[in-house]
């Protein structure tokens, strides 16, 4: 008998707990570089494939390899696919962290662990199932080099005994996940997987709670990345330059676009590329060749984090003023400086918004979701051209790394909108046009692109001041009437940003305010709200920057409006702070998390219950 | 080949336009400006050469250097951009264009100190640009400190020595990839023509480092920038001659003293020597003719390195030949089926 | 007769107008680069010794030569030196803007103009003089390379003349500022300047009101920029490191440091420089400088305007988060991008409070005056080292490069504070440390120097995350700690920043809230409300972010608070509803110019007057 | 010369420090990264010539290698700064305090990409410093992205193949001021140790470029920076060995094979030649050196350069001896009669 279950109580034993089902947390702490990225995809597609919910979110160290790393699966019937604190199943594969990985154990947990490790001795109140990795993997791995990663894949089986994963499905993720060309290699993973399962079955005594059962709710989804999804929609949204430099949780965004582009947007006829991708020598050139190439025509954009971000910040100032279409992607990390690169925040929401010296302010869409990152994409794209100004895409390390389920993404509808372009045939027709001159009322005027063959078409694009001929200018009212029209623009833009997702509860005194990746938890939130302490809420996320007037509505709506963000500052407050008046802002209430992992449900509701002083 | 039958006839050019719609606005300048001179050279090389205007693109950073794309070319789209990273505003562009004639102008300060790292990667990626330095040992613009070019020992207005050795950024573009490096005078009207031509037919990167002495600032006893310091120290390598691809006449050179460069649109460079075999060669020797000249304390003007053909940026990218910018959605949207498939591969 | 004097209404030409003394404006318009602000110094220097307070503006155009440029004198018996809109005396020297600055005079001005440009016949309402350059030059100047110049000198005896200007003055301030060593230059320019005189006394007649007389409200007082005053601030602070890159309106900044270095701060017995001053390659490395130089134990500062300290950015956050003391100078000018960059705007207030990504804040210091500039820039340096953090001194263009009447400095009665530095005998006392923990409850860490003779004195900064011995941490629990310890910190300098200026008025309702150089309009508008309007206000002006708890206080006490600032979106404000309630947020107006000239009082009276309803 | 007796006497150097007091924390890099030799050697060589940890300042960028000074010198002050701009940093610390011994280790993407402009820079400025670059021809941090210092033609581990050519870290410092220019390979111990000694006793700025393999993400076939590329392309110039100043000895050299170089300090590297006449020489010399050394696809390794007494960016600004940072209230800030006499002219 190899397994201690809870072995101080023997009576307990006996009875076992009522079955959790559907319902649990696997995590698999490993070393960075141990190469389980695999082993954990096998193990989450086979619960997706039966049915139930999952999510997949990896929290590894800002180093390449030897660090303690932690993937984590949530399965929720529910669909919740937030983060969940508690672990029900501890994978524990790295002798540095095992101990206190345990101790962090909720009573009642699971710990697989390499029998050597002893974690049994520990604790008493776990269930423990100890397994002899060493001993299981020369078997099934002749070659001694493969087998610090085939190991790996000895836990994936063991998972799918205690949990009831099925083999036929660990099987199919497994080949699906190695593909054709790597047969082989599947085949042996395969092998090792098989020698888990049976050497579990055949030792092990199931004395915990958890176990998937197939449901329905998956059928049709996809699982993807936030970067997968939004590289998809930069595709579709035919972007043509993109200068970038690579930086985490960003690098993955541009990896995937350029997988894409070179699939699918060579010019079937000659092989030829119909996009330019540079990979700048810092993010200053980037964002520079974002400018150049939206000045010229081109659908260009770039992807960064922090760090990046901030380098642009002179650029993105002149790409304002000079009102070039450009989108910028900001997969946020945790700073302030280099922070934990490796963790997740919504911490450059003010900072970006407000970037660069002097008045100024930009356009943001922010996805929590990755049909969202795709669709954004392309809004983004329309939007920077339609309003001739960058456009920023907030991402962040949880949304843009992580594994999502997804319904798949729906072919976009609409054309693509390339704004406002002259050509020569609308030169002749015009007679002439002031670049700067708002023509149509909502701010934004005619622009020719350079190449465009009639000898009215030219003008000059400075960053210094400017009237509406786009001339030189130092006179104050040039300078007045061109800084009124840029924020005319952008009050016009609130219109055409996608509007916020709303769902208003009957009677709800309480309104819930968030963006991006806050709405995970907060979905679970109030559920918990309601279920635990009656407390109905309403929930406005918020799409976009700046903000529809719709969240005046919700604010006028409500009693007390709680602004949930994952910052210290309060950020998301502040900018809204910005806009409304005192007696609105008497109703804001402040939710901030930022500790830099994803943000879970049961942070939003302690806190929530402990304003309301309840 | 104008068809137009004025009433009193103007004198155009090949393609039938008149000086006049190759320049720019007024300068604002200081009267005097070594910068004035190369708007100059530029206006009359278009002109002579008779380029579309509207097929050009200018870029600048920021200095009085960078305020020149005003000047010229009131015809041609021109972006003023920011201090130092003109270079990679131009990459942009001629991504998103590449028919496009791309001509940069910049300063001593502008590419030397803040945007030495942007020119540097230019000369990697040998982008088709011709980018113009308008080099005069200090910043203009703000009133007179020393720049990156700025020769050890050379003296400011206000008395402070320079003690930092310069950038030669013909040694630079030289060694890390410029397909075409030449260094002239404003003073020196033939000869800047003659190599602008050149730059013009270039197909590669293409860039000249412009002696333009800034008389406000630059232009006084101790500065190795002065008009008189380069006309003292100016050292011509060799006579030049451009012949336009489409003016068709058969040249006669004489072998031992002229050397002809044919450029990749099929015009042609003729290099006549002055003194030793300074013909561009390698990349070696010209570099060590560079350092020659440096140490002898003599300005060496003239083309140091031609490469006609190397690949360009867009020949590695391997970019379809039409602009970017402007591909109907057609050919930049992938259809259903792609994004089908896709999604079944994410399943 | 050669003055045209309202010459359509002779009647009226033969009552003078009651004289107008110590009260008027006037505006030399020239082209730029030719050498009119010798001319115009000596100008104000003259009326400033008379006892007449004074102030001078100089606007000029960004380039160096030929190019309009405006330089304003205001003398005023009341003390007000902000900027007045209307011009009461043109000296018109410029062809090129003559008709539209003749245009634009309100009717009774004076006009000294270029004879040959015939402005008289422009406009019948104001005083013309006309003087003939060039013929009065050739006799006082006989080298005709110099005539451009000496040119210029004629007018300033022509003003004397009309304005009664003690010539005396008038010698006494061209000898000074040629100083000894350019005495024949003087010479020549006092011939020019007797030639001006003498013309106008022997050809005009006085049909204006305007005139000097002598008072007593400038004795013991100087004249000086703020940029200058700045520059003495940290050199009596003892700055040792500068890196720096040139950009207007900061540059003057440095080079005033640079020379006062020079002379004072040599060692006197090896003649060695005790600093040391670097022209770096741009502002990143110029900040990058500052940090190493902080970091290693100097007082290091460098000073920008805002395209520099956009390109700051990250570099500033990691300042904050590694506690580096260094001291920023933003000397703003109008943005966004390169903006005016020869016009003054309060722009960056928000940018640079809040500039780089992630959570962070960073305290300013705002003068409004030469004392204050000289003032701040030492208490910049020991905040910076007390709180171990980047302050930045924010300076405007209308304050760092215009003339500006002053008390005399004081010389400091507090030493140096270095802050908290542990020394090898510290450490040997304490027998070690660690660098962030917050000891004495004001949330700033001690720390030791890099060469401290100590094995316990080393430890590592860094940009990542670190706990508090500043090791490399990931943890959850470190960086909320360290961060709230930052916050706190933050907060404990509302304390021991500069205290705003306050003046409560017994009875006002209204209360005006300002920063920097918008004082002088507010001094002069709050004069102007109470004398046309009836209205009573209180003013508080901020000097510090964060803001002093007695602005709270200031605005519980009064039923509208306008906020004043020179931006468009209303920046100061911003600030301070990021940090107040709704019920404070309420009784908030906002006032706000943006024009690019320095503010002036009938535009703050007018908008107060407007949104008063009255 | 330690002179405290323990009870059982440990090795310890001639400042009586064991080695373990030059040791940093454990290494985070992946086992077998060029990067961890390098600490090894700094580790060896500050204990064998027995400098003050404490004197040491240590210095870094963003990346791999910009983590390494974490894992040496632990009782050394360290910073480990922003991406790329590490040289300015360093260059205020040692102003603030010039009795420091500068050391900083960084990444070529670290310095040939974002921090070029640095880089080049800090060379214009000869800063007592050493500065070492871990070169492995990409970015190990963020998964093996091509750095500006991969040959043309070498393959990404993904597939990808470098058509920019890559910029030479040595050649860069060598033009443009740097007083001690070396390459050498993570691999050879005895030759990195006697240049770092060397750089060590050097008085104005040391770059060595050390080509230190990535396992992780550059060490596969079609790399030109992978350990057995360059074990099989390495070329040393010479065989290296260094006297420190305090050993009193006296060297034996043979004049035909061996040339020695006296260092500012009076420390000597010898330098033994191996096949042509590989010594150190003019610049211009080094830079051919390099460039055939280059065309011949050899890496190729040794002391480029050495001008042992450049004048510094200390003597240029004519600074006291003693630390800016820590000098006493009384020199720093000038009397009431300074304050005077300012407001005086100012009246
Ligand atoms: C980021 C930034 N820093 C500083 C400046 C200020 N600035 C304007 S022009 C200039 C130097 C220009 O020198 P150069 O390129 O040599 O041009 P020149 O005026 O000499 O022709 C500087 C430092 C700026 N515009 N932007
Ligand atoms: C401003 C900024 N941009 C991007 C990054 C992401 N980044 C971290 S390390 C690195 C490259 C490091 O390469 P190298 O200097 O060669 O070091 P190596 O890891 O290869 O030793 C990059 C791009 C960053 N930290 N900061
Ligand atoms: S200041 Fe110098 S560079 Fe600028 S316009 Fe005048 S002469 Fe030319
Ligand atoms: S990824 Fe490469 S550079 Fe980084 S630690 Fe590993 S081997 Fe070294
Ligand atoms: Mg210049
Ligand atoms: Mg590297």
């Amino acid at each position: 008998m190899s397994t201690s279950v809870l072995p101080t109580d023997s009576a307990r034993a006996a009875t076992l707990p009522p079955p959790v089902i559907n319902d649990f947390c696997i995590q698999v702490a490993t070393a960075n570089g141990s190469g389980s990225q695999t082993s954990n995809n096998v193990m989450m597609r086979g619960i997706f494939q039966m049915g139930i919910p999952v999510s997949g979110k990896n929290m590894f160290p800002s180093n390449i390899q030897g660090l303690p790393t932690w993937f984590t699966i949530r399965a929720s019937k529910h669909g919740y696919v937030g983060r969940k604190k508690e672990v029900d199943v501890l994978v524990a594969m790295n002798p540095e962290t095992a101990k206190e990985d345990v101790a962090k154990l909720d009573a009642g947990a699971v710990v697989i662990y390499d029998e050597p490790l002893g974690l049994n001795q520990q604790r008493s109140d776990l269930h423990f199932y100890p397994v002899p990795y060493d001993k299981l993997v020369g078997p099934v791995c002749p070659e001694a080099k493969l087998r610090k990663l085939v190991r790996n894949m000895i836990y994936t089986g063991v998972v799918a005994w205690v949990l009831s994963i099925e083999m036929e499905e660990i099987h199919q993720a497994l080949f699906r996940q190695f593909g054709a060309k790597k047969k082989k290699a599947a085949e042996l993973n395969w092998g090792a997987c098989q020698a888990g399962y049976d050497y579990a079955a055949k030792t092990f005594t199931k004395t915990d709670p958890f176990k998937v059962e197939r449901m329905n709710a998956t059928a049709g989804k996809i699982i993807v990345e936030g970067n997968q999804a939004a590289a998809l929609g930069c595709v579709f949204a035919g972007v043509t330059v993109i200068g970038w430099y690579p930086i985490t949780p960003s690098s993955s965004l541009i990896e995937y676009t350029i997988g894409f582009l070179k699939r699918f947007r060579n010019d079937p006829e000659t092989g030829k590329a119909t996009y330019a991708v540079v990979q700048a020598e810092d993010e200053l050139a980037a964002v520079g060749m974002v400018l150049g190439a939206g000045w010229a025509g081109a659908r260009s954009m770039t992807s960064s984090s922090g760090p990046g971000i901030s380098l642009m910040s002179e650029f993105v100032g002149l790409g304002y003023y000079t009102e070039i279409p450009g989108v910028i992607f900001d997969v946020q990390r945790v700073g302030p400086s280099t922070g934990l690169p490796t963790r997740t925040a919504q911490g450059d929401l003010m900072s970006t918004a407000l970037l660069s010296h002097g008045d100024k302010k930009h356009p943001m869409l922010i996805p929590s979701s990755p049909e969202e990152c795709f669709e954004m994409a392309m809004a983004a794209f329309d939007l920077a051209e339609r309003y001739q100004t960058p456009v920023f895409v907030m991402l962040d390390l949880d949304l843009g790394m992580n594994s999502w389920m997804a319904d798949p993404f729906k072919y976009p509808t609409k054309p693509i909108d390339r704004g406002k372009v002259l050509s020569a045939a609308d030169l002749d027709r015009l007679g002439g046009f002031a670049r700067y001159k708002d023509v149509d009322g909502d701010g934004v005027g005619y622009r020719t692109l350079a190449g465009t063959p009639h000898s009215q078409a030219a003008y000059f694009t400075r960053g210094s001041g400017h009237n509406e001929k786009a001339q030189y200018s130092e006179r104050e009212e040039d300078y007045v009437n061109n800084m009124d029209r840029l924020t005319h623009k952008f009050e016009h833009m609130r219109g055409a940003l996608p509007a916020p997702a709303v769902d208003i509860r009957q009677g709800a005194k309480i309104g819930l305010v968030a963006v991006g990746t806050s709405d995970y938890a907060i979905g679970e939130s109030r559920d918990q709200l309601r279920a635990e302490h009656g407390i109905e809420t309403s929930y406005l996320r918020l799409k976009a920057y700046p903000f529809s007037d719709e969240l005046r509505k919700f604010i006028a709506d409500h009693d007390r409006v709680y602004v949930i963000e994952q910052n210290r500052d309060g950020q998301l407050l502040g900018l809204m702070k910005l806009d409304y008046t005192g007696e609105e802002i008497s109703k804001l209430r402040s939710i901030r998390y930022y500790g830099g992992l994803p943000l879970d449900a049961r942070t939003v509701t302690a806190d929530l219950i402990r304003q309301e002083g309840k | 080949m104008s068809t137009t039958v004025t009433p009193a006839p103007k004198k155009v050019n090949r393609i039938g336009l008149e000086v006049i719609q190759y320049k720019g606005s007024k300068t604002t300048l200081c009267a005097g400006c070594g910068h004035n001179s190369v708007s100059e050279r530029i206006v009359e090389c278009f002109y002579d050469l008779g380029i579309q205007p509207w097929s050009v693109a200018k870029f600048s950073g920021i200095g009085c250097s960078s305020k020149s794309p005003a000047y010229f070319l009131g015809l041609s789209h021109g972006f003023n951009s920011v201090h130092g990273r003109m270079p990679s505003v131009a990459t942009g562009a001629m991504l998103a264009n590449r028919t496009l004639l791309g001509l940069g102008v910049t300063g001593d300060g502008d590419t030397a100190s803040i945007g030495l790292g942007q020119f540097m990667h230019l000369q990697r990626r040998n982008l088709p640009f011709i980018y113009i330095i308008e080099n005069n040992g200090v910043y203009g613009l703000t009133k007179g400190q020393f720049s990156a070019t700025a020769d050890i020992g050379s003296k400011q207005k206000t008395g402070g020595v320079n003690e930092a050795p310069p950038f030669d950024l013909c040694a630079l573009a030289l060694q890390w990839g410029a397909t075409f490096v030449a260094r002239s005078f404003s003073g020196d009207k033939k000869q800047l023509q003659a190599i602008l031509k050149a730059a013009i037919s270039h197909k590669g990167l293409a860039v000249i480092d412009v002696i333009s002495p800034c008389v406000t600032f630059n232009d006084h006893e101790g500065s190795t920038k002065s008009y008189t310091y380069v006309r003292d120290h100016e050292e011509a390598m060799h006579e030049l001659d451009f012949v336009p691809s489409y003016e068709d006449i058969a040249v006669e050179i004489d072998e031992g003293t002229t050397r002809e460069v044919t450029m990749h649109d099929g015009s042609k460079l003729l290099i006549k020597k002055l003194a030793a075999d300074r013909y561009p060669g390698t990349k070696i020797e010209a570099l060590t003719t560079l350092q020659e000249a440096e140490t002898a304390g003599v300005v060496l003007t003239g083309v140091f390195y031609v490469e006609p053909e190397k690949d360009t940026l867009m020949d590695q990218l391997n970019m379809v030949d039409e602009p970017l910018g402007t591909l109907p959605e057609s050919r930049v949207r992938p259809g259903q089926a792609v994004l089908d498939q896709v999604m079944e591969e994410l399943r």
